[in-house]
């Protein structure tokens, strides 16, 4: 390549986490400026150029009517399309509200529903072809980079979808289903992490969306063994990724 | 070769004398979920743990290790060799471990050797301890590999009361208690060694019986089994594989890794690498153009199960040891030794 | 010293085989190396380049000098980046691994080849061996599908390898171009069976393509009397060393980088996928 | 003069998806003023009904990733609240010090980021590498070091996971806190710096008198506890704050508007703070500010970026505080679940936020109410630029564009959060 290939970064019905976690790579932000021309970033830029973009991270999943019509421009106009994060790849927590009317949904929090637009919330595959998809909430930088040097290379990206317990067990961690009676998502869910939360005695919520061809059947059992009722285990599938494929026979559908 | 034995209070002047020379690590807490932790004082020391959630094997094979940085320039490369020589000694390994660290000396070491776990292993000294108080999951009595240890070690120590005995194993264990104050153990020291083994042998729950396995299981590719650990309800309480990869990770002779590149963002420099990988991943039997070849899970763990009854391509140099890892951490509560059992057809679901 | 290390090579020459596949000829920068370094056909080697990573690539043929030549398609990371490189680029490159072909068991017998696609590639040494050895063996007889006319590889040879005394090569592909000049039968690669010159007796099949082909092969070959024990496979698995240690590769018993990449159908029967 | 069209379709260098329309007739009167938050609503207080109170923490972080640390011990204090739990003094330093860390990486961002360029004449701090090299770099290294506390403590920068009910899933190790101690006493000089760059830099002059309100507590500069207080004699414990606050639809914008009941609109954020609390600031941060020659209170909206570097001084010094007496045992009660209702303020970077829920027996919400600070300052920020923009008319158009956006960014609204 020899002109800087150009970077677009997005955001829609999301918290703008992913792109601080593109931030917090103060370390190399420098390195990625020289490397890379970040031609489009609302949160962080005033001119914006809006011609047409090598890669565009899009944050946030889709809500509303301009909102499809958006993301079905940015695709027309990039040429590699990243979901960037799990709102970006299926709704995330924002998703939640799917299983609830979406009038009601509207009339808990606002008096005046009628001017308001929103749909239910989907991942932008639901519109428009995704290259790449970066899972976490938020996506973990280090899978950014992995991201952007592959970009750089032409080639694949090695980010691992098997289950934050692979993280886990290279941290010597006891598994905190078996040690500690804890419902745990850990076997269910993308590694990227680095198996934060149960290295910090905390079980695994999920926030990677799901592993790679995930037993979330078996997974429900064994909670359901640990003593969880029904309700509890629908929140633990209904929370990330309650929208995948993968996770929405236990999400309740 | 030479025995002694030491008051189990006295156990800091053997430890000090070991950190004169090595960087010393141990079992750091009581109990199964007990980790290998670096020791610089005996505070820190739980000599009577019963086992740890990574075995050694993580001092010669680790989760994660650089094999080589390379750097690029002028389209030419060079390579730097990232090799660890640094002197360990590892305090309290458990007979079972040491005979693990015995098979993947030599799975590493033949048709080619393996430098970097070479390496490691060359500038370790392995202080065993014998089992007093098994884990509930362990079955090393039907391994051949507990639990007492008659090979392996450099020093061996067994829990006698108020003592240690000590038994060395090797010329460098000897030099290293050479210069401490010990005193030669006793007829009685090896008399309650002997009875306190045996109590021990008592206490084991749990057997798997090994005759003829490895060719039981090759024969038995299509037992219903499989489907029932990969799909349907498990096996005897069990719940069907999460194909969470926990068991292999966990497990002191598995071996499997895969290896790949980083490369920082100025495509100059960068490393290649290796990490522990396990067959029951999904990824692990992918090939080119998007075919797997162990895509169902019912494969994928008949393949785990199989190459730890030794009827895979690891032979005997990754089978069990009985350490009983895989099955305290299996959220499945899937168990070989019940697997074993419902292929010799003494046991139907 | 350290096997994984891989050894510089020098790029010598490029050839364009298909649209997507290209023939590299590759010699190690250490002479010494590079003149002990004698392959057998149906070894391979393992590939690197820095950043992206490492692919077992088989051999497609050696020259006199020492020289290899590899043929490499453009399927994933390192196969596309490979591609990239022109002649007189470096390349990181260790082996050779495997076993290679039954040569001397095939002496004697007649040989016959079945390769779909890619399969060609190791399979290419074994006719240029044969040709070289020519009393040595049998009939020879070279069953070839691919795609189409333009995906097969090594074309500028085969009017040399039908001139090989005794060899019959005989083409097939899975679709035919409107526009072509090409006269290649259409069909699956035992569509040629039926054609076909050697007999059971006294012979030997040497089998690589993808392995749903091979496991279709080797089945018709059993049906018209071909015993298990008279053909050998070429497989593939991924492989992350090369050398026995990895583990991907394990079939059944066997490693297919240290016990294979060819293998006795009797052998590994059971552990490849049934149809 | 002609009619003037104020029109920002997408508001830059702020965190989420607003717009300005001012409409200004020939006789310089403001017709038409539109703060518009057209950010998809998430209807938080929609999902959060039927979820359980130990997940509150996880999921309202989610309302913002910039402020996820402020969702998350609001959230945890609302349920405290309402479960009558009160956690050791340990785990209040420590969510101080969390607190703490995500204000100096927001508050950073906010400065160096998102306003900086405004004054200093660029577009975004991506040109400002080739002539201000030093002062990028020193943006960087204070956010990272926010960061990096709040990765420390919470184990992640953006949505942290260890803060629970009534404590921390695990605590951070005593060597890496001295680490971080070290890199704060060496930030020390980089804050005293960025005080002086904002107190020399040029901003616009403008004053408008309203009412600010902050959590005030006389202890403690406050963040995570205290009474909410303004500078019009409010004193409202957080349980009743809905006595005292409501808020509003307005057809143009997916953000309600908050107002005091029965008067107008008001500010929260930095310099509600400092004017609130001046005298809880560290001295540091005190002689810093005499240095500024600056005068708190202080009722121009542009001061906050100066606020903003003065608290960055005291948070430095409050970190430090609170690393050198935490002692860092491991503790963690059980809770039992009951029914109740409890709210919680606390000062997230940009200003008070509020959260309230009403728990069954089985500590299922049944009622969620969240105000976020830009919800509290939207109505607020319409009534400053009603007022500033009169006073600039004179300027080009492009100009009072950028000047209407830049006393928009110096209150660093979030926009995510404000329809969450
Ligand atoms: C003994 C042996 C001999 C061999 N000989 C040869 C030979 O002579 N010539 C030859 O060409 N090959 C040969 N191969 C095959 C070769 O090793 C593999 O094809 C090679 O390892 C692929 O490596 P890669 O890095 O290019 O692909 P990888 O990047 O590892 O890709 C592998 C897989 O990923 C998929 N993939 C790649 N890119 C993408 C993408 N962007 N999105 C989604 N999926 C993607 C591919 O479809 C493929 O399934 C041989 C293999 C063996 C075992
Ligand atoms: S452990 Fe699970 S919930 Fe925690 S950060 Fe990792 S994926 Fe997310
Ligand atoms: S298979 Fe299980 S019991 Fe056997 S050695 Fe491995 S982890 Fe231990
Ligand atoms: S630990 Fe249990 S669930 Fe996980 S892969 Fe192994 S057998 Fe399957």
């Amino acid at each position: 390549m020899n002109e800087k290939p150009k970077i677009a970064i997005f955001k829609f019905t999301g918290c703008a986490g992913c792109q601080l976690e593109f931030l917090h790579l103060e370390e190399i932000f420098l390195d990625i400026l020289e490397l890379f021309d970040i031609s489009y970033w609302v949160m962080v830029k005033r001119d914006n150029d809006e011609t047409g973009w090598d890669i565009s991270l899009v944050e946030g999943g889709i809500s509303t009517p301009e909102e499809i019509e958006e993301i079905k421009q940015i695709r027309m106009k990039t040429k590699f399309l990243v979901a960037f994060g799990d709102c970006a790849i299926g709704g995330c927590i924002p998703s939640i509200r799917n299983w609830t009317p979406q009038l009601d949904a509207e009339s808990q929090v606002y008096r005046d529903t009628s001017v308001i637009q929103s749909t239910k919330v989907f991942g932008i595959g639901e519109y428009v072809k995704v290259d790449a998809i970066l899972k976490g909430c938020p996506a973990h930088r280090d899978t950014i980079v992995e991201l952007l040097k592959s970009a750089l290379l032409e080639i694949r990206p090695r980010l691992r979808q098997h289950p934050v317990c692979v993280e886990c067990k290279f941290r010597d961690n006891a598994c905190l289903i078996t040690s500690k009676k804890m419902a745990c998502m850990g076997p269910v869910t993308s590694a990227g992490c680095g198996a934060i939360c149960p290295s910090l005695g905390r079980e695994c919520e999920g926030c990677f969306g799901p592993m790679s061809n995930p037993n979330t059947s078996a997974l429900a059992s064994i909670f359901k063994d640990l003593g969880f009722n029904e309700k509890d285990i629908k929140r633990k599938f209904r929370k990330y990724a309650g929208m995948s494929p993968e996770f929405r026979k236990e999400a309740g559908h | 070769m030479n025995s002694y034995n030491i008051e189990k209070k006295d156990m800091n002047i053997l430890l000090d004398r070991f950190l004169e020379d090595y960087k010393v690590f141990g079992p750091t807490r009581p109990g199964a979920d007990s980790t290998f932790d670096e020791i610089t004082s005996i505070k820190q020391l739980h000599l009577d743990y019963t086992s740890t959630v990574l075995p050694p094997k993580k001092f010669f094979h680790p989760p994660k290790e650089t094999l080589f940085s390379f750097e690029l320039k002028n389209d030419k490369f060079t390579t730097k060799e990232s090799i660890q020589d640094k002197k360990i000694l590892i305090l309290g390994i458990h007979p079972c471990d040491v005979h693990a660290i015995l098979k993947l000396d030599k799975f590493f070491s033949t048709d080619f050797s393996d430098t970097y776990y070479q390496n490691r292993r060359k500038n370790t000294v392995l202080v065993a301890i014998n089992c007093v108080e098994p884990s509930e999951h362990s079955f090393c009595s039907s391994m051949g590999t507990g639990p007492y240890l008659d090979e392996g070690y450099d020093i061996l120590l067994t829990d006698i009361g108020t003592k240690y005995l000590v038994e060395i194993g090797s010329k460098t264990g000897q030099k290293l208690v050479e210069g401490v104050n010990l005193r030669k153990a006793t007829e009685t020291d090896f008399h309650e060694k002997e009875r306190r083994l045996k109590l021990m042998e008592k206490k084991i729950k749990k057997f798997m019986n090994t005759t003829w396995l490895p060719r039981i299981a090759r024969e038995n590719l299509d037992h219903e089994v499989w489907l029932d650990l990969g799909e349907h309800g498990g096996v005897d309480g069990s719940f069907p594989c999460l194909s969470c990869g926990s068991c292999s990770l966990v497990c002191p002779t598995c071996y499997c890794y895969d290896v790949y590149d980083t490369m920082d963002l100025s495509l100059i420099s960068g490393t290649r690498n290796r990490e522990l990988d396990s067959c029951q991943l999904l990824e692990y039997g992918e090939v080119a153009l998007g075919d797997n070849f162990r895509r169902d899970r019912k494969d994928r763990i008949r393949h785990w199960m199989l190459c730890k009854f030794g009827a895979a391509a690891g032979g005997k140099n990754s089978s069990c040891v009985g350490c009983g890892r895989c099955i305290r951490v299996c959220p499945s509560k899937i168990d070989l030794t019940e697997v074993a059992k419902v292929i010799r057809g003494g046991k139907q679901r | 010293m350290n096997e994984y290390s891989p050894n510089l090579a020098v790029i010598k020459k490029v050839r364009k085989e298909t649209h997507d596949t290209n023939t590299y000829t590759l010699e190690f920068s250490d002479k010494k190396l590079q003149k002990s370094f004698s392959p057998a056909p149906g070894q391979f080697m393992m590939l690197s380049l820095f950043g992206i990573g490492e692919s077992a690539i088989s051999l497609s043929g050696t020259s006199n000098n020492g020289s290899v030549t590899t043929t490499i398609r453009n399927v994933g990371s390192v196969t596309n980046a490979v591609l990239r490189l022109k002649e007189g680029d470096f390349i990181g490159m260790r082996g050779p691994y495997g076993n290679g072909w039954p040569l001397e068991r095939a002496e004697g017998k007649n040989v016959l080849i079945v390769v779909g696609g890619m399969g060609i590639v190791p399979l290419r040494g074994v006719v240029n061996y044969i040709k070289n050895n020519r009393k040595k063996f049998g009939d020879l007889e070279i069953i070839y599908g691919a795609r189409t006319p333009d995906d097969m590889l090594f074309r500028y040879e085969f009017e040399k390898w039908k001139q090989i005394k005794n060899t019959r090569l005989d083409l097939t592909v899975d679709e035919l171009p409107i526009e072509t000049t090409s006269k290649c039968k259409i069909g699956l690669v035992t569509s040629c069976f039926p054609s076909m010159k050697t007999h059971h007796k006294n012979a030997i099949v040497l089998v690589c393509g993808p392995e749903i082909m091979m496991r279709y092969a080797a089945k018709c070959l059993e049906t018209i009397g071909f015993k298990d024990q008279q053909i050998y496979l070429s497989l593939e698995r991924r492989m992350k060393c090369g050398i026995g240690k990895c583990g991907h590769c394990q079939i059944g018993l066997k490693y297919v980088c240290k016990d294979g990449p060819v293998f006795n159908y009797a052998d590994i029967k059971p552990f490849i996928h049934p149809l | 003069m002609g009619e003037i069209n104020i029109d920002v379709n997408y508001l830059a260098r702020v965190e989420g998806r607003g717009a300005l329309h001012v409409r200004i007739a020939k006789d310089g009167k403001v017709k038409d003023l539109k703060f518009r938050i057209y950010e998809p609503p998430r209807f938080f207080e929609s999902f959060l009904i039927g979820r359980r109170y130990d997940e509150l923490m996880e999921l309202t972080s989610r309302i913002c990733g910039i402020c996820p640390v402020a969702h998350q011990i609001t959230a945890l204090r609302a349920v405290e609240n309402a479960l009558g739990v009160e956690p050791s003094q340990q785990t209040k330093d420590l969510r101080k010090l969390l607190a703490i860390s995500a204000h100096i990486q927001s508050n950073v961002l906010s400065m160096y980021f998102l306003s900086l360029p405004d004054l200093m004449g660029y577009e975004s701090i991506i040109p400002m590498t080739k002539d201000h090299l030093h002062i990028v770099k020193r943006g960087l290294k204070l956010k990272k070091l926010g960061n990096d506390i709040t990765d420390l403590i919470g184990g992640r920068a953006v949505h942290p996971v260890t803060a629970v009910v009534n404590g921390f899933t695990a605590l951070p190790s005593k060597n890496k806190l001295q680490v971080t101690r070290k890199r704060l006493k060496e930030a020390k000089q980089d804050a005293y710096d960025t005080v002086d760059l904002f107190s020399e830099i040029e901003i616009p002059d403008f004053k408008r008198k309203c009412e600010h309100m902050a959590m005030s507590d006389p202890k403690e500069y406050a963040i995570n506890r205290g009474r909410f207080k303004s500078t019009e004699g409010l004193n409202v414990d957080e349980m009743n704050y809905r006595n005292y606050i409501s808020e509003e639809q307005k057809s143009y914008s997916t953000a309600l508007h908050s107002h005091v009941k029965n008067r107008d609109s008001f500010m929260v954020g930095p310099l509600p703070r400092v004017n609130i609390n001046f005298n809880q600031l560290s001295s540091d941060a005190k002689d810093a500010t005499k240095r500024s020659g600056v005068k708190f209170p202080n009722f121009n909206p542009f001061i906050s970026h100066l606020a903003r570097a003065i608290e960055l001084v005291h948070n430095i010094d409050e970190s430090i505080e609170i690393i050198d007496r935490v002692p860092l045992k491991k503790e963690r009660d059980e809770i039992t679940c009951k029914s109740g209702f409890g709210a919680a303020i606390t000062e997230a970077p940009r200003g008070s936020l509020y959260h309230s829920y009403e728990l069954d027996n089985n500590g299922i919400v049944r009622k969620a109410d969240i105000v976020p600070p830009t919800a509290h300052n939207a109505l607020n920020v319409e009534r400053d630029i009603n007022e500033f923009v009169k006073n600039i008319l004179d300027l080009p158009l492009d100009e009072i564009t950028l000047k209407c956006e830049m006393l928009i960014r110096a209150y660093d609204p979030c926009i995510s959060c404000s329809t969450h």
